[in-house]
């Protein structure tokens, strides 16, 4: 029981493949999306769109939300394409947290074993504190991360001035960092994660969602009854329950008088009820193919291939940008052991998650289930021993 | 409201048509007076009040509210008033800070479940708490509680479960939810429960449906094996009764649903509690008064362990996450479950002291109402938590700050490397 | 799902393989199980190139029944490495638009509405209608009695968005028949 | 481009409008290229670039004059390239007076013509060689793209240039004498510094430094920075001379005919290349051969005005190349005794571009209008005299996928909706002939670096679809039968023409052998019949037909080279086994420059092609763009011309001298050197010269193309701010190939206009609301984008505010997503070079809420000019100040009458 209510593979490492029984399994396949080489074109939104006939999303207006007018992930977009617009001060916060991050020592998948005092060692170096609770003044309440000490807000003020600035605490990196721009355009190709624990796929009831040889999440569009546990289930909202397919121009429009022979017969709606997101083109993994957003891209922002190349191609890029002084990069799903048990799609993100919209700590729910079920069993024995004593307390008949 | 002097030259426009999106028609429903809105509305627009003219001759750096720079950096920049006012009201303004996420939008999504399913949770509720009192009946030879019990948990079970069904995106597909037995999903084993649940309860109450009807059911010999099952569905739909009412909170605590999620503890035992309560309170309507000291026994206990539980939930949940609780729609809702419950509760008292058929009816409608209401609520509040990014992004960054201060940094999303 | 078949039940296939808790293998549908991409079930692939800018991506279009049925970049381009943009990983519904049309379309002096013609007699009506404007806008000599012979009763834009081979002919067509105000996007 | 150290993007948005050409961009930079963006927006480009450097829309020259002084007082340039393969050391005729002398005009200007008179601007013949002045015409600048060709040339020469003898200029190698062109240069640019760029540009003296550092830090022999630019530079009223100033530059630096160097054109439609290279252009023919004008009365004429048999390089055949097109067009009719048909080609008197047609169309002379893939009333400037234009018609044809705007102006245009033109009143015949798409045909289709690629048919076009070929070759079919009987001489060009090219069952004539009669074959002689392999095979004597002899050799040995598909283009790394690029098959053109002067790479870092002493020739990585076997050194004969006088150090071969031109002594019709000038609506007066304007650029005033009034003029206050046009990645041009496609349409689906907070606070513009926008020409309305990424400069003491629009939607009701159309409030003012338009800079006032509708909307904008006192002559002057009296006193005449007039329609 303790293997089946187990989060997904959680008994089997990262590669979740592993105990699925497949007859032939693969390599776990994921992309690794660098979003510091994105150019916001949104050709992965066009293609997956093209390649998967997903319907179109919209009411043809502005969304409010700078070039990004497909708002988010959902049944009907499984490429999302976030702009997101700051100013000096953001990108400020945002270099300042990364470099908080590295001196925390957070380059912990490596060594992802290092026992928890090893990392309380670094952060008693580091912040000079004993772990566990800091004052509050030690602690921003708002960023609720350690800042890394002697790198507070003057030092960063003093290099406001806009030329080069001094050379850095080289405790953290030891690079200078390039001038802060007065602004900056932060765009982000978004896909389904492929968690290696994923929530979708332990709480579907049908068996609709699967994982397949590849290591990635995939929903079966026939078997799935729409029963829209999995939209829930999610801890980033990726997956959804389509509700129409209107995959159509605004055809009450055309101004022809006449029905031509169409060149193209209209897609029907495919999918309407049923839960939908991204398949990490699972057709196309089958025939070695290169799924469509990943093929389209055209500065490979988004790169596939087999998640572990593309996890060491991560780091290999976070390091470069690191030493160039862009503190800011940071990986996001690399980690092995983070509430997900680490991602397919893997993430270069230049500030925080949740300014691309992405949770900051996301845990997969089934990971206390055990407890859950632990909780609820006692409840309900509570309920039948409340009514068996209501029974002998409930007087005579 | 008008921008342009040539407004007023335009035809009225058309409503905008909403997204296709469960969030946006989620908002669409009451629950837009809840958190969501009060949480993420942004102040009234200096500038919305403000003619054209103004504006227009307003030096820079003089300009109202409406456009400066130090506005829109911090969030705090006025939705926009002419035109698109209505919608503008609800949209946040570019930069923001980082607790709003992504231009306010979810990090998380809503089930595109709707009333039904809240339906579903307070049968299943009834249909358990009946089937344990029934088989009390049985054992006890309470023959109405029993007979109206049976009749109770089969009829609550089948309305959930039709309300089931009829919420599924694809509602012919609904046997594949016993395609496959999954431990990890509690819909999975909910679905199996269900099954079994309907089964005994449906065994059981037809043997009771043959006996109101004087055995007119043409069964023929198959009447001999009915009678010979009925103990056993009896049984049978008692053993899966607590479960049936309590894995509901499992499948709602084991989402991503900020305030479902953080109640994961405790709800268990409010919806057992609320379980108990409303098949009590069923009973104390159905049946006469002599029979159904049990059930003003289970009641009352359900209240009690309500009232606790509630209250030891909301205690122990994250705030942030716990807000949507006590908030808009939800929050009324709570408000008036617990009132219900108490004055329920007193009704039971009472009607077991006086044996009066009204009191414990109305006693039992308020129970059964108070029941109805924490079901309606929980599912609200969980909804309405996915629609705010914040109740999503807070928990998690507090959490993730207090494991960093313990030195536990082994397992963050994200890492320097 | 076709016909029930008890040993084909994922509830059995969970505990007839390793996989238990129902999550992989043991669940999948025939329909999963047989899938493969329209690239590799196409009758032929063709290598075009993007009709949008003027990088000349590779492309390659996939046909099944005679049909479009995908397009996407040709990864043996060196020009594009398999690469498209939005626009050109929108071809193929360039080409299937729903609204695309396929008819001739007239519309009358003075009318409010469009009406089909067939292409034969649409042509006929141009053919006219080029001879006439070229008789009317005809320039034999300028005031200096130097040789014209052009006429400035046509006029043609576009181009940018033809074959050289279709360009040629425009050009030699409309040359040939004195005709000189012919221009494209070039020039905007 | 992937090769360059340095990558300098500026007048494009290369991102957004090139996503794939950007990963050559993308990649230069992982590998630590330094990417600037020098644009008046932050746009996806700014976002990815390692510095944006924004600019006032229309002062680029300032900047690059600007770099260019800097190279020069910084000793910064490339000495040894400069010196052997530029004109630097040429030595300009005494007579000549430059911009600086006069105060921003040029020596010969023509107050009559508005133009110039190019005689002084000649180079100094060698002393006793007895040459004439000694202009040398030719493509003015010299890069990649060889865009220049086709966008920079003055319409009277088409691209053969101006007539030329062979001259020996007089030089002087140590760059010392005062008219040299390189100290003319020097003077020319000297006042173009930082502080000159800050005050005009509103660049900071940091920024420039920074860029002008970087830019120099990586050219030399070891490395090469790269200018990426596209129709940021061309649509000004200087447009070519943008081009121009940073060939210069690049030249100066030794950028130019080396890998990771040049100026790169980057172009928006997918044959764009090829429609000018094969033109669909009144003033050119195949191959950048001039269209004759009225002057060329005959052969003889007409090809010394192209090119002197005596000059160097490979334009001195160009007789042979328009014998050879004259034979492949009227085959056996064309021969030796009527001049190979040269009479058959119809004249030109002037100007006849895309605007001009328009304003015949008005004026009732243009009475047919073919649009071809094209959508004007959406995509031209001044949209409304596009669609009133049309409305003048007899007929229209108009062949594309969808019904676009062009298409449906007379039911759902602007002007209806104004009740300007009712559509029962429109006497105008519309055809809509739907198109066959690019696979539903085979061809070739040209890319921006000149590489030809063939693409096969996938599948038969829907319905009535057809492509091009198939409905131009019917149309000649029949047009050909209806005047078979006729003895008129005008028909003899159509019944003489060659026009019966094999057709499959659909009636679709074979590509492939359209493409065969432009490589050319021999017609007599040994090798009758065989193709030509190469353009140096062409014969002036009517033995060889060829239609563009620049493609000569695209089938070679038979062979449908554009068809070549090697993977990944082979295993060279200048992946020539893809397709086929004109000339020869050649990827950089020039490229004898990626050489000193010796023969060897100018460093093994950047070695492209280099001379083989054992082997006598020249080899590398590419074709040679050279003569093969011409050795370093060689200087040959002095009386020889054509390919055969180029020395083995004159690397620009397509030169009449064979250098790079820092300074075009013909050619350029608008000055021999790039000056600054404002645009036809700048918000600020020229900071450099009195003269405000390009004064040759062409103008059209009317009614219906008014102009703002100068800056500080009465009424300049009225538009005070400038409107900048631009692309989105989500759609294409005038929207015709992406608003009808829902996935495209719902990434972009409004109209909006780009503003800056500070001018959103002073306007009261409110995020994603409404805004309504008023040129001299026409108001639209547009959703608010408030952003940081458009940004208020200081230019001189004053704040300019820039408002960015893109121009891809159009008014109508059969696309996906519509809206106002940014280019109606565009006005048409020319650059005199190209004709094209200047689109990137224009006055506008903005203002929050929508538009009026119907007449309400002529009302508003008819409000603003009556503000502004505008009149036909507003900002339109040619020299600044020859207006300033009388000319103010008679236009305010005007604007008073105009006042009243209106008036009185009002009451």
């Amino acid at each position: 029981m303790q293997r089946l209510t187990a989060p997904d593979s959680a008994a089997v490492g990262d590669n979740p493949t592993a105990d699925a029984h497949y007859a032939h399994p693969r390599a776990r396949k994921g992309f690794f999306t660098d979003t510091s080489i994105c150019i916001g074109c949104k050709a992965c939104e066009v293609a997956c769109k093209e390649w998967n006939r997903n319907p179109v999303d919209s009411n043809y207006e502005l969304s409010n939300s700078s070039f990004d007018n497909s708002e988010g992930l959902g049944a009907d977009t499984w490429r999302h394409v976030a702009f997101i617009e700051q100013d000096r001060s953001r990108i400020e916060a945002a270099r300042e947290s990364g470099r908080a991050l590295v001196s925390l020592g957070m380059p912990q998948i490596r060594n992802a074993d290092v026992p928890t005092t090893a990392g309380e060692a670094i952060t008693t170096a580091i912040t000079g504190a004993a772990p566990g609770p800091l004052s509050a003044a030690a602690v921003p309440p708002a960023s609720g991360l350690p800042p890394a000490p002697e790198l507070g807000d003057l030092d960063v003020l003093s290099s406001l001035g806009g030329g080069p600035t001094r050379p850095e605490d080289a405790r953290a990196v030891d690079t200078t960092p390039p001038d802060t721009p007065e602004f900056r355009w932060l765009m982000s190709s978004d896909v389904c994660k492929h968690c290696t624990n994923a929530g979708c796929l332990d709480v579907c009831p049908t068996g609709a969602l699967f994982r397949t040889e590849h290591g990635t999440v995939v929903v079966q569009d026939d078997v799935c009854n729409g029963c829209g546990t999995c939209v829930a289930g999610c801890p980033f909202g990726v997956i959804e329950r389509r509700k129409d397919g209107i995959a159509q121009p605004k055809t009450e429009r055309s101004a022809a008088p006449v029905t031509p022979t169409r060149p193209g017969t209209p897609e029907p709606a495919r999918n309407v009820g049923v839960a939908q997101k991204c398949t990490l083109c699972y057709d196309r993994l089958v025939d070695d193919q290169t799924p469509a957003c990943a093929q389209a891209c055209p500065t490979t922002s988004i790169k596939f291939g087999e998640r572990e190349d593309l996890v060491d191609a991560a780091r290999e890029r976070v390091a470069r940008l690191h030493a160039e002084g862009r503190t800011e990069a940071r990986l996001y799903g690399a980690n092995p052991q983070d509430g997900v048990g680490g991602t397919g799609s893997v993430f270069l993100l230049l500030d925080e998650p949740e300014v691309y919209g992405l949770p900051p700590d996301p845990r997969v729910p089934t990971a206390d289930l055990p407890r859950m079920y632990a909780r609820a069993g006692i409840a309900m024995a509570s309920m039948a021993a409340a009514s068996a004593l209501a029974f002998m307390l409930g007087g005579r008949k | 409201m008008t921008t342009s002097e040539y407004d007023r030259y335009r035809p009225p426009e058309e409503p905008r048509r909403r997204r296709r999106r469960d969030h946006a028609a989620a908002a669409d429903s009451p629950s837009e007076a809840s958190a969501y809105a009060v949480g993420t509305a942004v102040a009234p627009s200096a500038g919305s009040a403000m003619g054209p003219d103004a504006l227009a001759t307003a030096p820079s750096g003089s300009a109202p509210a409406a456009g400066r720079r130090v506005g829109a950096r911090r969030g705090g920049l006025a939705p926009a008033g002419g035109d698109g006012a209505r919608e503008m009201a609800m949209v946040p303004e570019p930069q923001f800070a980082p607790a709003d996420g992504y231009y306010g939008r979810p990090v998380v999504k809503a089930p595109p479940w709707d009333e039904r399913v809240a339906l579903y949770l307070v049968c299943g509720g009834i249909a358990g708490g009946s089937a344990l009192l029934a088989f009390g009946g049985q054992l006890t030879g309470r023959d109405a509680l029993r007979c109206n019990a049976r009749l109770t948990a089969l009829g609550a079970a089948g309305v959930g479960a039709l309300a089931l069904v009829a919420d599924l995106g694809r509602p012919e597909r609904f046997l594949n939810m016993l395609r496959t037995i999954k431990p990890t999903s509690p819909m999975s084993l909910g679905s199996w429960i269900l099954a079994g649940f309907s089964t005994g309860a449906g065994v059981a109450a037809a043997a009771d449906v043959d006996r109101l009807l004087g055995q007119a059911l043409p069964l023929g010999p198959l009447r001999r094996v009915l009678y010979g099952l009925e103990a056993p569905s009896g049984a049978l739909a008692a053993l899966l009764g607590a479960p049936l009412a309590g894995y509901t909170a499992v499948l709602l605590s084991d989402t991503a649903m900020p305030t479902w999620n953080a109640a994961k503890d405790d709800l268990p035992f409010v919806f057992v509690s609320s379980a108990s309560l409303a098949s009590g309170g069923m009973a104390m309507i159905t049946t006469p008064t002599a029979q159904a000291g049990p059930a003003r026994a289970l009641a009352l206990a359900g209240v009690a362990g309500d009232l606790v539980a509630t209250k030891a939930m909301e205690r122990r949940m994250d705030p942030v996450a716990a807000e949507p609780l006590h908030q808009g729609r939800p929050g009324w809702l709570m408000r008036w479950s617990e009132r219900l419950a108490i004055a329920g509760g007193i009704g039971t008292v009472v009607s077991g002291l006086t044996r009066n058929r009204w009191v414990a009816a109305a006693s039992g409608a308020a129970l059964v109402t108070a029941s109805a209401f924490t079901r309606f609520g929980v599912f609200y509040a969980g909804k309405d938590s996915a629609l705010d990014p914040r109740y999503t992004i807070e928990p998690q960054k507090r959490r993730l700050a207090a494991r960093r201060r313990a030195g536990i940094m082994h397992d963050s999303i994200t890492t320097a490397g | 799902m076709a016909r029930f078949s008890f040993l084909e039940w994922p509830v059995i296939r969970q505990f007839r393989t390793d996989d238990s808790s129902g999550r992989s293998s043991a669940v999948t549908s025939p329909t999963t199980r047989a899938i493969a991409p329209r690239t590799s079930t196409a009758d032929r692939s063709v290598q075009s190139v993007c009709p949008y800018c003027a990088v000349g991506c590779g492309q390659k279009v996939f046909v099944t029944d005679e049909k479009v049925v995908q397009i996407e970049g040709d990864p043996d381009s060196p020009i594009s490495r398999g690469r498209l943009c939005p626009k050109g990983s929108a071809s193929e519904q360039l080409v299937n638009a729903a609204s695309r049309q396929t008819k001739v379309l007239y519309r009358a002096p003075r009318s409010t509405e469009w009406q089909e013609l067939d292409v034969e007699t649409a042509t006929d009506m141009v053919v006219d209608r080029f001879l006439e404007s070229r008789r009317n806008g005809w320039q034999d000599l300028d005031e200096q009695g130097r040789r014209l012979a052009r006429t400035m009763g046509i006029a043609s834009l576009g181009g940018a968005t033809l074959d050289n081979e279709e360009n040629y002919l425009i050009k030699k067509l409309f040359t040939a028949a004195g005709a000189i105000q012919i221009e494209n996007q070039a020039r905007i | 481009m992937a090769n360059a150290d340095c990558i300098v993007i500026q007048g494009s948005n290369m991102a957004e409008a090139h996503p794939v050409g950007f990963q050559w961009v993308t990649e230069a930079k992982t590998r630590g290229a330094k990417v600037f963006h020098v644009d008046p927006r932050f746009s996806r480009t700014s976002a990815v670039a390692d510095k944006h450097v924004p600019i006032r829309a229309g002062s680029d020259i300032v900047l690059l004059g600007a770099l260019i002084n800097y190279v020069l007082t910084h000793e910064k340039w490339f000495k040894e390239y400069v010196v052997a393969y530029t004109n630097a050391a040429t030595i300009v005729n005494e007579d000549f007076r430059d911009a600086e002398d006069l105060d921003g005009m040029f020596s010969g200007y023509d107050e009559q013509t508005g133009g110039y008179d190019m005689e002084s601007w000649a180079y100094e013949p060698e002393p006793g060689t007895g040459d004439a002045a000694a202009g040398v015409g030719d493509e003015p600048a010299q890069e990649d793209g060889a865009e220049a060709s086709t966008e920079a040339a003055g319409h009277q020469y088409g691209s053969g240039g101006p007539d030329v003898e062979t001259h020996r200029p007089r030089r002087d190698e140590t760059l010392q004498h005062p008219r040299t062109v390189f100290q003319i240069l020097k003077r020319h640019y000297a006042r173009y510094t930082p502080e000159m760029v800050r005050d005009a540009c509103g660049i900071s003296v940091a920024d420039f430094e920074e860029l002008a550092r970087t830019i120099t830090e990586n050219s030399g022999r070891e490395r090469t920075t790269c200018f990426a630019y596209a129709v940021g530079w061309t649509q000004h009223t200087v447009g070519a001379q943008y081009i121009r100033t940073a060939t210069i530059l690049q030249l100066l630096l030794g950028n130019m005919g080396r890998p990771g160097g040049g100026v790169m054109a980057l172009r928006g439609h997918a044959s764009i290349q090829g429609c000018t290279d094969i033109p669909t252009l009144f003033n050119l023919l195949p191959g950048y051969l001039p269209m004759p004008t009225v002057e060329k009365q005959d052969l003889g004429t007409y090809l010394e005005s192209i090119a002197s048999k005596k000059q160097k390089g490979y334009w001195a055949e160009a007789d042979a190349y328009t014998v050879s097109l004259l034979k492949a067009w009227w085959g056996d009719a064309a021969h030796a005794d009527n001049d190979y048909a040269y009479d058959y080609i119809p004249r030109l008197t002037g100007p006849h571009g895309t605007y001009q047609t328009v304003e015949g169309m008005i004026a009732g002379d243009v009475e047919g209008y073919f649009l071809l893939g094209q959508n004007p009333a959406v995509g031209s400037a001044n949209g409304r005299m596009q669609r009133m234009g049309m409305s003048h018609l007899k007929w229209l044809v108009v062949r594309d996928f969808q019904l676009i705007e062009s298409a449906t102006w007379w039911k759902d245009g602007p002007e209806i909706a104004t009740g300007e033109l009712r559509t029962e009143d429109i006497e105008t015949e519309v055809f809509f002939f739907p198109a066959a798409n690019h696979v539903e045909k085979a061809g070739t289709f040209t890319q921006t670096q000149r590489l030809l690629q063939w693409r096969h048919q996938a599948v038969a076009p829907p319905g009535d679809a057809q492509s091009e070929l198939q409905f131009f070759h019917e149309l000649g079919k029949r047009i050909r039968a209806r005047l078979a009987d006729s003895t008129d001489p005008r028909d003899r060009p159509l019944l003489d023409l060659t026009w019966d090219y094999p057709e499959d069952e659909h009636g679709e004539p074979d590509g492939e052998a359209i493409l065969q009669e432009i490589n050319g074959h021999h017609l007599t002689g040994p090798d009758a019949g065989k193709l030509l392999s190469s353009y140096t095979e062409m014969k002036a004597d009517g033995s060889t037909a060829g239609g563009c002899w620049i493609y000569t050799g695209v089938f070679a040995d038979g062979i449908n080279h554009a068809a070549d598909r090697t993977p990944g283009g082979g295993d060279g790394p200048q992946t020539e086994e893809w397709g086929w690029a004109w000339p020869a098959n050649r990827r950089i053109l020039y490229n004898r420059a990626s050489a000193d002067p010796q023969g060897r790479p100018w460093s093994e870092r950047k070695k492209l092609v280099w001379w083989d002493e054992e082997q006598g020739r020249w080899v590398g990585n590419d074709v040679p763009d050279f003569p093969v076997d011409r050795a370093p050194g060689s200087t040959p004969d002095p009386s020889l011309g054509g390919a055969a006088a180029l020395a083995g150090d004159d690397p620009f071969i397509m030169q009449a001298d064979g250098k790079g031109w820092l300074f075009a002594p013909k050619g350029m019709v608008d000055g021999p050197l790039p000056t600054h000038y404002e645009a036809q609506e700048s918000p600020v007066r020229n900071p450099l010269y009195r003269q405000q304007h390009n004064p040759t650029r062409v103008t059209l005033p009317r009614k219906d193309n008014l102009s703002a009034p100068e800056p500080g003029a009465p009424g300049s206050d009225v538009y005070p701010f400038v409107f900048t046009t631009y692309r989105l990645t989500e759609h294409h041009t005038a929207g015709g190939m992406s608003r009808w496609l829902p996935y495209l349409s719902e990434l972009q689906p409004e109209m909006f206009c780009e503003v800056s907070p500070e001018l959103a606070a002073e306007r009261g513009l409110e995020p994603y609301g409404w805004a309504t926008l008023v040129s001299p020409r026409a108001a639209i309305e547009a959703k608010v984008l408030v952003t940081e990424r458009m940004r208020p400069l200081r230019v001189g003491g004053q704040t300019v505010h820039q408002i960015g629009l893109p121009y891809h939607w159009g008014v109508g009701n059969d696309a996906v997503v519509t809206g106002d159309s940014a280019n109606d409030l565009l006005g048409i003012t020319l650059d005199p070079n190209v004709l094209i338009q200047g689109s990137k800079v224009g006055a506008v006032d903005i203002r929050p809420g929508r538009r009026p509708q119907g007449a309400q909307l002529l009302r508003l904008v008819e409000d603003y000019q009556r503000r502004a006192g505008l009149t036909e002559e507003t900002g339109n002057e040619g020299v600044t100040g020859s207006h300033d009296e009388a000319g103010a006193k008679q236009a305010t005449d005007r604007s008073e009458r105009l006042d009243r007039g209106t008036g009185g329609e009002e009451e």
